[in-house]
């Protein structure tokens, strides 16, 4: 009979109107901004640079440029420094003068985390970065960017872990002894 | 699905007078190509599509590849009469590849499920010779296709029922695809350049004369 | 009705009546701002009446020219351009460049990473077929609710592909010989409950649209395609197999792994705008056969081929055209390498794209108002269409 | 004018059932609540901006579900997605067409700045080039939250837009111009290629 198809339907938009009510399935509307979702583990929005202890000596970066040269959208912008300073383990290493960031270009690819070989820079989660003007706001300098090894273990915990372990077990086979060359077989 | 040799051989005898090469692909995917020759293109390809052993009905891509002029220098050992006695002297000769642009056509079976047999045509050169028959005749596929490599590339296919630029455009006059194409200069605002982006930033930059030599001209001018 | 579709008015003077037929034809821009194209496409129609007579497509206005930033940046740095080529299916498109590439560089990918990518393509189906139906049936003029309800869908996994690679729609999760992270047991385990929840969603759906007198007279008979026109002009994916030509990469190349599973390939007998959105139904059902076969068998293992370098990755030279049977098509890379860091040339085969070669034949004869219904039941998205 | 009005006074006064208010705070309030967007998507952002609107984040919490299909009847332009220098002059011609007052967001990397694409021939480096923005959000693209986000900070601009006064909004300026140039297609770019009197990039030098 015609008017049956349509019928359905309706019986359908009935069906999850009142089932609205009671399913939690149903009824998927976030508060926002009372109301939050936890992102999980492996949500990522900007990068941001790692640092231990103190903002400015404690980076891990050590301006090797592989983030600048590797970033597909080109968006970091490093320059070296003259002299070397020491770093979080004593070791005295070059270190970043200016190391920018153009958010508004970035593209969130963490392919910069992916390339770095000293775990310096990681994705950060903070996604409410409306501004009111782009040019200055929205170019991140190396003091908005530096943050806590805390904080990183505040937002990626298990990943932060897995990142303190390796560089804890570098650290350890560093202090070692050289282990002896091989002896080459004659 | 037949060999490519065994598929060159049928064609150049079911179309006589069809020049027909193989260029080899020396990468692991070992997907060699037909390379067409101009004036029996058109009816090489209906011979692939309707050979009932071949049956390529399926024209899946077609494209543009522009390649510049090279010059490739090699060292050749040359025979040369040096103070009366031959003797052999190795000598670097500079050997010109003029560049081209090519379409390349990549052939499916949809019927007989088999594939893919990749055919390429070139043109004469990049400039007044870029022109190639059309094979949107043939599969209708093509037809975006073509007019897309005709906009990014500017090859002419001869015999495309509506040529036009496709995806820039009208006024546009350039071929931004091609290897040689300078994009124009919109780099006033440029916080994290490097290389080619920092040299075309450094225009917009103000000048300062007081680094810029500016002492030294006045120095002169003294 | 006459003809050329105008009502035959009964007592009006005959001349009159003929100067109204072979009068000039109205020129109509659709796009490319309107709300029902999908996004920024433009048709410029000739109207007789409210009859179509010519339709062409005018493309280029998200033309962001993906293959020419791919041939000046990295193997690895194109893959997160990939995913904004048809920004729903992210994954795909990814594992279409990954196996690109693979062919030019003859990697070999780990099993688990198969099945990774074998799971994720599939729920990217789901997510593709249910907005894609969501957006057909608001173009048709249910505003709203069927939308809503296949974005609260397509909400679940995009939640799924969030935990696994960080990112709603941008995943770039695949990498050349595997996947980046590994995807734990709680992970399976919430998938396992969206994949058996998602029957109930369909029946539900179905019930919604299948058998409404105004979706059957809108779609039905409309935009009819011939098997011999669509292999012709290159069709692929749903659009050709509601045509009724069995060609489904997944059984054709039988790339990665899918011969193991056991799918069937639904088939369309008329051709026409039901027979594309009921296959895409019938899709979505054998995807979910695929998924459950997929996570039962899985295997425990490595993700990433460890020979592959992630920095400073240069193939061989040669050139290799890879293919896999993406939610609107057959979405092809065709890679050519000198040996250097980029590719020589980059070229992406976008399904969507040339799936519109026949837009103007499916148009052709019927009313402005089927004009969206038409292109709705192409599935197209700009990013991929212009690139 | 509510500034005038002291604070304390006018909480007294509610709490006693008497409701103080404005010309320019009424105004404000009402039109902050009522935004009705453009209903115009360019690319990736434009599917985040329909998840905004559909049922799990529901823009319409915030009166800005309306979305205008038609220029005429819109008050905000969500600039969601790359603009292609093939699009910008519709772009513009759209902005034109929208009746005073109207804001613009930019929305994502690409309509900020070109974003990732900024490389490509055929982008444009933002859509602030052509006509001003109100509030840009980066992300490439941004959560469903970030536009939300976005919108808040949009309502909070428009509550603190003046009345009268040398600071007034830019709509009741008739100095001001609402309508801006559309650029044309030339042979090699768009001509001109941004418009000086809205596109002032501050002067950055890099070695």
């Amino acid at each position: 009979m015609i008017g049956t198809g349509v019928l359905k339907g309706m019986a359908v938009t009935a069906r999850n109107f009142l089932g609205s009510y009671f399913e939690k399935d149903r009824l998927i509307t976030v508060q926002y901004p009372e109301e939050r979702e936890t992102l999980p583990e492996n949500y990522r929005n900007f990068p941001f640079l790692v640092y231990d202890n103190d903002p400015e000596a404690g980076l891990r970066c050590v301006a090797c440029k592989i983030c600048e040269k590797e970033c597909p959208p080109q968006c970091i912008y490093i320059v070296k420094s003259d002299d070397k300073k020491p770093d979080y383990m004593g070791k005295p290493q070059f270190y970043p003068k200016i190391f920018d960031i153009d958010i508004s270009v970035c593209m969130s690819c963490q392919i910069c985390v992916e390339v770095c070989p000293f775990e310096a820079i990681k994705m950060d989660k903070v996604f409410e970065l409306s501004r009111r003007e782009r040019f200055d706001a929205l170019l991140l300098r190396k003091d908005e960017l530096a943050k806590s090894n805390t904080y990183y273990h505040g937002i990626h915990p298990l990943e932060a872990a897995e990142v303190d372990a390796n560089l804890a077990a570098a650290a350890a086979a560093k202090k070692k002894p050289a282990p002896a060359p091989a002896v080459p077989k004659t | 699905m037949q060999s490519l040799d065994e598929i060159k051989a049928r064609a150049e005898a079911a179309v006589p007078g069809a020049k027909i090469e193989i260029v080899p692909n020396p990468g692991p995917a070992n997907q060699p190509s037909l390379l067409l020759d101009h004036e029996h293109a058109g009816a090489v390809a209906l011979f692939l599509r309707d050979d009932p052993a071949l049956k390529l009905d399926h024209c899946s891509n077609v494209t543009g590849v522009d390649w510049l002029d090279r010059k490739v220098s090699k060292k050749v050992k040359v025979k040369k009469v040096v103070d009366g006695a031959e003797k052999e002297v190795e000598e670097s000769q500079e050997e010109f590849f003029p560049g081209y642009l090519e379409a390349v056509y990549h052939l499916f079976s949809m019927t007989l499920k088999h594939g893919p047999v990749v055919i390429r045509m070139r043109t004469a050169d990049r400039a007044q010779g870029a022109q190639l028959p059309s094979l949107t005749p043939v599969w209708r596929s093509a037809e975006f296709q073509e007019r897309e490599i005709f906009d990014l590339y500017g090859i002419k296919f001869d015999g495309h029922p509506d040529l036009r630029r496709i995806l820039m455009w009208d006024e546009f006059e350039d071929f931004p695809m091609r290897k040689d194409y300078r994009e124009p200069d919109d780099y006033e605002y440029e916080p994290t350049p490097h290389d080619e982006v920092l040299e075309k930033a450094k225009q917009h930059y103000t000048p300062r004369p007081q680094l810029d030599g500016a002492e030294n001209l006045t120095a002169a001018q003294q | 009705m006459s003809a050329t579709g105008f009502h035959e008015l009964e007592g009006a003077p005959p001349k009159a009546m003929n100067a109204r037929i072979e009068g000039d034809l109205m020129e109509v821009s659709m796009g490319p701002q309107h709300p029902s194209t999908h996004g920024v496409f433009r048709m410029n129609v000739a109207l007789d009446g409210e009859v179509v007579r010519k339709l062409k497509p005018v493309f280029g206005y998200l033309h962001r020219n993906h293959e020419k930033i791919g041939e000046n940046t990295s193997y690895l740095g194109s893959m997160p351009y990939t995913d904004r080529l048809d920004y729903f299916c992210s994954m795909t498109n990814n594992w279409a460049y990954a196996l690109s590439v693979e062919k030019l560089a003859g990697i070999e990918v780990p099993e688990r990473a198969e099945y990774l990518r074998v799971i994720l393509a599939e729920l990217t189906r789901l997510q593709n077929h249910v907005s894609l139906l969501g957006f057909l049936l608001s173009d048709m003029g249910a505003w709203g609710t069927p939308l809503m309800y296949a974005f609260r869908e397509r909400e679940k996994i995009l939640d799924l592909f969030e935990s696994l690679s960080g990112s709603r729609m941008m995943c770039d999760y695949m990498r050349f010989g595997g996947c980046r992270v590994d995807a734990g047991p709680d992970w399976f385990a919430r998938a396992q409950k969206i994949i058996d929840a998602f029957p109930r969603f369909l029946d539900e759906f179905e019930e919604l649209i299948v058998s409404n007198e105004i979706l059957i007279a809108r779609t039905q008979n409309v935009g009819k395609l011939s098997a011999e026109l669509a292999i012709n002009a290159g069709i692929t994916g749903p659009m050709l197999r509601a045509s009724g030509v069995n060609y489904d990469l997944r059984k054709v190349d039988g790339y990665g792994i899918y011969p193991r599973f056991k799918f069937r390939i639904p088939l369309g007998d008329h051709g026409d705008c039901y027979d594309r959105l009921m296959l895409r139904a019938l899709e979505m059902r054998e995807s979910l056969g695929i998924l459950n076969q997929a996570m039962k068998e899985i295997p425990a293992g490595p993700i990433m081929n460890p020979k592959v370098k992630v920095r400073a990755f240069k193939p061989p030279i040669g050139e290799a055209y890879g293919r896999i049977e993406g939610p609107k098509g057959e979405l092809g890379f065709y890679l050519i390498s000198d040996g250097g860091a980029s590719p020589y040339r980059y070229r992406v085969r976008p399904p969507s794209f040339i799936n519109l070669t026949v837009l103007e034949d499916l148009c052709l004869g019927h009313t402005v108002a089927d004009v969206m219904v038409i292109l709705g039941s192409v599935d197209i998205v700009m990013g991929e269409v212009d690139r | 004018m509510s500034d005038q009005i002291d604070e304390g006074l006018r909480s007294e006064l509610q709490k006693r059932g008497v409701w103080v208010t404005s010309t320019q705070e009424l105004y404000n309030w009402g039109r902050k609540n009522s935004i009705w967007p453009l209903q115009f998507g360019l690319a990736c952002c434009a599917i985040e901006m329909i998840a905004t609107a559909a049922s799990r984040y529901d823009l319409a919490r915030f009166g800005g579900e309306v979305f205008r299909p038609s220029p005429r009847q819109a008050d905000l332009m969500i600039v969601a997605g790359t603009v292609t220098k093939k699009m910008a002059p519709q772009i513009v011609r759209l902005y034109n067409q929208m009746p005073d007052p109207k804001y613009v967001i930019s929305m994502g990397a690409c309509a900020i700045s070109g974003g990732p694409f900024k490389q490509g021939y055929n982008v444009l480096k933002g859509i602030d080039r052509y006509i001003p923005v109100d509030v840009y959000i980066p992300g490439c693209p941004p959560r469903p939250e970030a536009l939300l986000h976005a919108f808040m900070e949009l309502q909070r601009k428009i509550d603190g837009q003046k009345l009268t006064g040398q600071d007034k909004a830019s709509h009741l300026d008739r100095e001001q111009p609402s309508e801006f140039p559309v650029p044309a297609f030339g042979a090699h770019d768009l001509e001109p290629p941004s418009n000086p009197n809205i596109f002032r990039p501050p002067a950055i030098e890099r070695a």
